[in-house]
């Protein structure tokens, strides 16, 4: 009933950078050899993804069994490329490459200890996402997704100081936790129901199967819950714990790959394991549409709170995710469709945010929003970087944020949630409460401002823009929310696809 | 009929001599008086009552040629009370070293000179 | 008949066992315990296990008292309970 | 005190649910029962010993029958047990080569006591008796076909001979009749008899333990009688092995594995 | 009937595997105890080799099993009527178990080259003769069919065990052997005392024998000393596996002990008296028989959610690697009980149990190996005391890693499966307060472990001179690293690294073969 | 009356007999007199084992405990005087040394 087509493509895609780990660990010395290594594979990496494009937008989708079937299990692994994993696909490989140059950039600016353990989980990581971003049925998404897991503790810990560890700790005990606790049982029990079936191809796995409000709405909530990287509320404190990892970690892992991939997984189990009609039949949406809403509110408020910048980032991120769970929450076409141009959307907002933050820690080693008054003077390329990119989380034209949010919008209002449009738009306003001001203090400093900064032992006149290797990067990405905007066809088609699919 | 009623004499005595060796294990004052009592009362009984039961096996003996067997178990019988006899007392004896080496006080003869506290090394 | 034996031997089974358990000199108890390997080999010889009983007989007259007065000998003599 | 209690609590509760076990049983000694007259539908094991055994093996004791023969192999890890015993108590208690770090306690003791008249009684006591132990294990060991008996009890019969040696007169001088390393080697050698009767059936092309195919070895009438010259082959075997561990228990308990000056 | 009149084909060594297994290391065992005392070099070459023979054996049975059907074997050709003589019996649901048991003995006796005496290596042929004969004692508990000889061997490896575990040099560990000694003997009776109500009841000890009673003869089997049979039975193999209330012998008495017996003792003690307990249920009193009133097994299923529970909180209390694992253990012991004992239709509970024993052995010999060469070489026992030591022994870790990775229960890894299974079952059985259990465990797994990591991981101050700091004497003190060849211990934990990950891999093989045995079971789902 | 009948009373009385030295066995003052009442219980077992053989008209077999018994009874009370013996020994052993030291 399907196009699928049998290619190898998806699986050198997800090894290209599985390939570069051992590279990379081989070049530890040669420092110049090691990064042009990921740099290889990353460009390796985006022309395997997007060699496959073409074929996706023909309408087909490629499907490639790497294991038949699990033992015991029967369960194939299996790699299945959709418009939705293509979306995903895209934008991770591609911020992978900015986000390598950015990392050089960081890294040498900060002379870092242990850089190759760092270039190697980051290739490692960036493997993971991939797969997440192909998987084909709910066990291989799962592999993939503890493997995410596994492979991004090292970086959050990078520091290996108190902090750190601490913050690992939380990361760990958060995302294994849950998904011990809550997915497996949920995987297990999709796995029974349906007799032996994980599979996202065809018909959702559960679209036959008839069960109740009350165990539906259990098993719902079991995933999204499991699947905690979505950072929806009560299981949302390892995002804030984990910025403690280095900028680069922090922009794309917790701005695209880790948070993007547990939201992925929540819009592949609703459309995918449940199916919207069943969904909608049973009614159970409601239940995580109120419980983003209310991670969408309360993280705003909390992000307004918080001076320090990344914890801010961090906190608009949690809000950001539970958009994109409300829109998928909707079960409504139009809403469905905005939630997967918001992934898209908000990564390449996000990460820009999260790269301004990152050169300003690097060219000034400031960290509190409090103390970057009158910053945009003398960084003008950064700040006005962050301008656009919090256009771009806001929602504000002209940038791509725009587009997905209408989606949102328009959808929530259409499925009869006047309720959730709302919620919706007070949580525009909050996100441009806590955005804008930091860009206008930037360039137009209250007057007793640089008073307060003479106090720090820099001295204000030496700063300087951050490298050229950190500043490169965010400019290309701050563009590029505001191209999408005008170019946004590509990412329209692949969610069209998907929409369509699911429908 | 002969041969069980000696035997039951025998076993009689012996246990009239046990029953003795009980009263004096009970009602004797002292460890060295019980012990006597014990040794020596029932070193005999056991000899009499397993010699009675040694004769009463005899009732059965009709010849050399085909009851052999039964002078063999009225050997062994007789070798018990022979084995008891040698053990039982130097037992008895040794207990009896112990207890004079543990330097516990006999009751009887208290108002005489006791010379469990001499040197008790040097006999 | 022999089951009068049986109730005796049995009584005085459970006397020896609670004597040898609540002596507080070691070297008493193991030689009580003792007594509690001759009523068992009288028991099982009463009821006609005589494989069993020979065995009692021997470890329990030739063994086993010798081995736990050995083990007293070695460590304490008084028990602390 | 309140470890008593529980302890207490616990026996009673043990005792009380065998009890209530107890009440279900067959009477004592019924003919009928299962373990006598097996269940119904069934082939009785008991009623088969009885009737058979003596056909079987040419042994007039049927436990002797059973334990060495239908049961060998049971009895054989009996054996092992005991060895396994030693071996521990062995390797917790022994005390090898340099022992300066234990002081030697008590005093090497030449005689039973020290006044000359009790070494005189007890020693010409033990020394009239032990012949006569030994003599009497001898034969509870190899009459084990024809009345109670057999290899274990004959053993610790034996054992107990040397034990009185060393009570009479002092560790060492039991010592020097069976010493350290000749013990252990009899008592693998025990094993070794009683498992090598079993793969000597195994090379003749049966079953481990089956004597009958002894007959041509064993230069016997039948198989029968293979069968329980066997036993007695095996029953030497326990007698080894039960011999050396109990006396090298007591070797190593008594002196606290330093080998001398023992109780 | 007299045996040797059969006409027998031309006997092959195939028909002699279950006695060859016995016997392999028991003569081992005698050689090394009569000339091992002159020359301690021969020891462990004999060690080896006897336990090699035990593994191809075990192999060559597991072919036979499935290629041909149960191994039945009769010692002393007494065959007919069943029962009079011996019944060993090899299938599916114990070859496995053997293979597992060879395995680990032989990658054990690796490990324990010159690490057994420390002080005292006097004791060499003593310590082997003990291992072989434990192995003795274990190949001969899983080959038998019949409940006394089963108890015999129980015996066996019960003071074997003991030995080993008392041989280190230091009061703690004789304390807790002691302990074991008490609390075992106490577990050995209470089997014996279930033997003996069996034996009164149904008049014979063959296992297949009973069954077979047991199922004809409906007032038999609702007697209620075939009950109280079963209760003692029961509470005896649980005395040995340290289920949750009577586990209180096992921490110090495998925590206290000399590195190389913890190995051997910590894999296969536990796992082979869970076996002997669902042997028990399926080839003595049979399932429909167990699970005939769901109270019981509810109850039990209950323990099991205790003693994971217990046994995981337990565990993150502790501060010794050796004791937190040793409380795991408890924990996985009430996996595998819970998992038997969940009754139900399908059985993927005792799948799982099955499954788990494996799966368990190879995680736990993973993890007490690991602990034993970071307490050796470094003299780290407290899980304090890791600090850096992965980037000193990277391989130790790799080790390590895998190891702890399977006990949360990561992918690839046995650990997974095994849960897997046991959770299928506890759904299917509607026991959720057993699949709530697994799941928690695992959750304080990964707590225990990530924390080991992240101390052992990250601390930068290599180990140095921590053996010093105990309060009392050390079991065994750290031998510097040049008196033992590295690879006696890498070499094994690496090879049960591979065998955790390759269980996982093949896991659907494997509960293929077990559930052979499964599949035989009369009409089960019908009945419960 | 028959001559088993009279051999079981033999047997219960002996068995009766016991009971002095099971009291002794409980209240002896000293752990000496306690060994004593074990030495009569163990020579009346030995007795008690040829009667129980004479009962069953098999004395043949039942000889055999009651010569084990006579020869091995006598062990226990020999060690448990030798322990006496010794530890007395090692007293004034450590007694002497003390002596000196001080």
């Amino acid at each position: 009933m399907e196009n699928s087509v049998s290619s190898l493509l998806p699986v050198w895609a997800c090894l290209a950078s599985l390939l570069a780990v051992p590279l990379i660990v081989l070049f530890r010395k040669e420092i110049f050899l090691r990064e042009l290594t990921t740099f290889v594979a990353g460009f390796v990496k985006l022309g395997l993804v997007v060699a496959m494009v073409p074929i996706i937008l023909d309408g087909k989708v490629i499907t490639t069994t790497l294991v038949a079937g699990v033992s015991g299990i029967n369960v194939p692994i299996v790699f299945r490329v959709d418009g939705l994993g293509m979306i995903f696909a895209i934008v991770a490989s591609f911020l992978w490459i900015l986000t390598s140059l950015y990392a050089v950039g960081y890294m040498r600016g900060l002379k870092e200890h242990s850089q190759t353990r760092f270039f190697a989980f980051f290739a490692l990581s960036l493997s993971a996402t991939l797969g997440v971003a192909f998987a084909g049925n709910l066990l291989t998404l799962y592999l993939f997704y503890e493997m995410l897991s596994l492979s991004t503790y090292p970086l959050v810990t990078h520091h290996q100081d108190r902090e750190a560890r601490g913050g690992g700790r939380t990361y760990l005990s958060y995302l294994l936790g849950t998904s011990i606790a809550f997915a497996i049982p949920a995987i297990l029990f999709t796995y029974l129901q349906s007799g032996g079936d994980l599979s996202f191809a065809g018909p959702a796995i559960l679209a036959g199967s008839d069960m109740g409000y009350l165990t539906g709405a259990v098993l719902l909530m079991a995933f999204v819950f499991g699947f905690s990287k979505a950072g929806l509320m009560p299981f949302h404190s390892w995002l804030p714990g984990a910025m403690v990892a280095p900028t680069p970690v922090s922009a794309l892992l917790h701005a695209v790959a880790v948070v993007k991939v547990g939201v992925f997984c929540v819009i592949r189990v609703v459309t995918g394991v449940f199916g919207l009609d069943l969904l909608g039949k049973l009614g159970a949406n409601l239940v995580l549409c109120w419980v983003a809403a209310f991670t969408v509110i309360l993280s705003s408020l909390i992000a307004l709170s918080q001076d320090n910048l990344k914890r801010r980032l961090a906190f608009s991120t949690i809000g950001q995710l539970s958009y994109i769970v409300l829109g998928v929450a909707l079960l409504h076409e139009m809403s469905v469709k905005g939630s997967v141009l918001h992934i898209a959307a908000h990564a390449v907002s996000k990460i820009t945010l999260f790269f301004c933050a990152g050169a300003i820690f690097v060219a000034t080693g400031k960290k509190y929003i409090s103390q970057m008054a009158g910053l945009g003077k003398r960084m003008p390329f950064t700040m006005g970087a962050f301008f656009l990119g919090s256009l771009g989380v806001i929602g504000l034209p002209p940038s791509i944020g725009l587009i997905s949010k209408f989606h949102l919008v328009v959808g929530a209002a259409d499925a009869g949630q006047i309720a959730l449009m709302v919620v919706f738009l007070i949580s525009t306003f909050l996100n441009a409460l806590y955005f804008l001001p930091i860009s206008y203090q930037a360039f137009f400093p209250a007057k007793d401002a640089p008073g307060e900064l003479a106090a720090t032992q820099f001295s204000w006149s030496e700063i300087k823009e951050a490298p050229p290797a950190c500043v490169i990067p965010l400019c290309i990405t701050a563009t590029l929310t505001i191209g999408l905007f005008f170019a946004p066809t590509l990412f329209l088609d692949l969610a069209d696809l998907f929409v369509s699919s699911v429908k | 009929m002969i041969v069980t009623i000696i035997s039951v004499i025998f076993i009689l005595l012996g246990l009239l001599f046990f029953l003795g060796a009980a009263v004096g294990l009970i009602r004797f004052p002292d460890f060295y008086t019980r012990t006597h009592a014990a040794g020596k009362g029932d070193t005999l009984s056991s000899l009499l009552v397993i010699l009675g039961f040694a004769v009463y096996q005899l009732k059965d003996f009709h010849g050399f040629s085909h009851d052999w067997p039964i002078l063999l178990v009225i050997l062994k019988l007789l070798a018990v009370s022979l084995f008891i006899f040698l053990t039982s007392p130097s037992s008895t004896h040794a207990l009896m070293d112990a207890g004079w080496e543990d330097k516990v006080e006999p009751e009887i003869g208290k108002g005489r000179p006791n010379h469990l506290n001499d040197d008790c090394g040097k006999f | 008949m022999i089951f009068a034996f049986d109730i005796v031997i049995l009584v005085f089974l459970v006397i020896a066992a609670i004597i040898s358990l609540s002596v507080k000199d070691l070297l008493s108890a193991s030689m009580i315990f003792g007594i509690y390997g001759f009523l068992i080999c009288l028991l099982w010889a009463e009821m006609g296990a005589v494989d069993v009983a020979f065995t009692e007989a021997s470890v329990g007259a030739g063994i086993s008292a010798v081995l736990l007065v050995a083990t007293v000998y070695n460590t304490k003599r008084k028990s602390s309970d | 005190m309140l470890s008593k209690v529980f302890a207490t609590i616990a026996v009673v509760i043990t005792g009380g649910i065998l009890l209530y076990g107890v009440s279900d049983f067959p009477g004592f000694g019924d003919p009928h029962s299962p373990a006598n007259a097996g269940v119904p539908g069934q082939a009785s094991i008991s009623q088969y010993f009885i009737t058979e055994s003596y056909g079987d093996t040419k042994v007039p004791n049927i436990v002797t029958s059973v334990l060495a023969d239908y049961r060998g192999y049971d009895t054989m890890f009996e054996t092992v047990v005991i060895f396994a015993a030693g071996m521990a108590i062995f390797a917790i208690l022994r005390v090898v080569g340099d022992d300066s770090e234990r002081k030697p306690r008590r005093k090497q003791e030449s005689s039973f006591t020290n006044g000359d008249h009790s070494r005189i009684i007890i020693g010409t006591t033990c020394r009239l008796l032990v012949p006569v132990i030994q003599l009497f294990a001898l034969y509870v060991i190899a009459h084990g076909h024809h009345s109670p008996g057999g290899g274990f009890q004959g053993g610790v019969i034996l054992a107990a001979s040397f034990i009185i040696i060393a009570l009479a007169e002092n560790l060492n001088s039991a010592l020097k009749r069976l010493s350290e390393t000749n013990y252990l080697k009899i008592a693998c050698i025990g094993i070794l008899i009683y498992a090598g009767f079993g793969v000597m059936c195994q090379v003749l092309e049966s079953d481990f333990l089956d004597y009958g195919v002894l007959q041509p070895i064993l230069m016997t009438d039948g198989p029968e009688m293979a069968r329980s010259h066997s036993m007695l082959g095996v029953e030497i075997g326990v007698a080894f092995t039960v011999t050396a561990i109990m006396f090298a228990i007591y070797a190593n308990l008594s002196s606290r594995g330093l080998l001398r000056d023992g109780l | 009937m007299k045996s040797w009149n059969k006409s027998k084909p031309a006997i092959l060594m195939a028909d002699q595997l279950p006695a060859i297994l016995v016997l392999a290391p028991l003569f081992g065992a005698m050689i090394i105890g009569l000339a091992g005392t002159k020359d301690h070099k021969i020891c462990f070459p004999i060690t080896l080799a006897s336990l090699l023979v035990t593994l191809v054996v075990a192999v060559a049975a597991a072919h036979q099993v499935f290629e041909h059907g149960p191994i039945d074997y009769f010692v002393g050709g007494w065959k007919e009527p069943i029962g009079i003589g011996i019944h060993l019996h090899i299938d599916s649901l114990n070859v496995l178990l053997l293979c597992a048991i060879a395995v680990v003995a032989v990658l054990v006796s690796f490990f324990s080259i010159r690490r057994i005496g420390d002080k005292n290596t006097e004791k060499t042929p003593h310590f082997y003769t003990l291992y072989l004969l434990l192995c003795v004692g274990l190949f001969g508990i899983t080959i038998a069919g019949d409940a006394f000889n089963l108890f015999v061997l129980i015996e066996v490896s019960s003071l074997t065990s003991y030995g080993l575990i008392a041989m280190g040099s230091s009061k703690r560990g004789a304390f807790a052997a002691f302990n074991y000694v008490l609390m075992g003997t106490v577990g050995a009776s209470f089997y014996l005392l279930g033997v003996g109500y069996l034996y009164l009841k149904t008049g014979t000890l063959n296992m297949v024998n009973i069954r077979d009673i047991l199922s004809t003869q409906p007032e038999i089997a609702a007697s209620r000393a075939v009950s109280i049979a079963f209760l003692f039975i029961l509470v005896g193999i649980w005395i040995k596996m340290a289920f949750f209330p009577l586990y209180g012998w096992l921490p110090n008495a495998y925590s206290y002990c000399p590195s190389s017996s913890a190995c051997l003792l910590a894999p296969l003690m536990t796992k082979v008296s869970v076996y002997v307990m669902i042997r028990v249920m399926v080839s003595v009193f049979g399932l429909e028989w167990v699970f005939a009133s769901p109270g019981w097994s509810n109850l039990v299923v209950w323990l099991a959610v205790i003693a994971i529970v217990a046994g995981s909180v337990l565990a993150m209390a502790q501060r010794e690697i050796k004791k937190m694992l040793c409380y795991l253990i408890v924990a996985e012991v009430g996996y595998m009980v819970g998992g038997a004992w969940l009754a139900d239709e399908g059985l993927w509970g005792l799948t799982g149990a099955l499954y788990h024993i494996l799966a368990d052995a190879a995680m736990t010999l993973c993890l007490f190996l690991a602990a034993g060469i970071f307490a050796k070489r470094f003299g780290a026992k407290k899980i304090t005391e890791l600090e850096g030591l992965f980037k000193e022994a990277p391989w130790t870790a790799v080790g390590f890693v895998v190891g702890a990775l399977a006990m949360i229960g990561v992918p690839p890894t046995c650990g997974f499966f095994s849960k897997f299974y046991l959770i299928r079952g506890g759904i299917d059985a509607g026991h959720w307060e057993y699949v709530v259990a697994l799941l928690l465990s695992s959750l304080i797994n990964a707590v225990l472990f990530f924390r080991i990591f992240e101390i052992a991981y990250f601390g930068n101050k290599p180990a140095e001179g921590h053996a010093h700091a105990h309060d009392d004497e050390p079991a065994e003190t750290a031998l510097p690293s040049s008196e033992i060849p590295t690879w006696t211990g890498v070499f094994p934990l690496l090879v049960t690294a591979a065998i955790i990950i390759l269980l996982g891999i093949f896991n659907g093989e494997i509960v293929a073969m077990i559930r052979v045995v499964l599949e035989d079971l009369p009409n089960l789902a019908s009945r419960l | 009356m028959t001559f088993d009948h009279f051999s079981v009373g033999v047997g219960l009385a002996l068995l009766i007999l016991m009971l002095p030295a099971m009291w002794r066995m409980t209240i002896g003052p000293t752990a000496l007199d306690r060994i004593v009442a074990v030495n009569v219980i163990g020579t009346k077992t030995a007795v008690l084992l040829v009667v129980i053989g004479v009962i069953f008209h098999r004395v043949e077999m039942f000889v055999d405990f009651a010569l084990a018994y006579a020869l091995l009874n006598f062990t226990g009370s020999l060690a448990a005087a030798r322990f006496l013996h010794k530890t007395k020994t090692n007293k004034a052993l450590l007694e002497e040394k003390g002596g000196t030291e001080s």
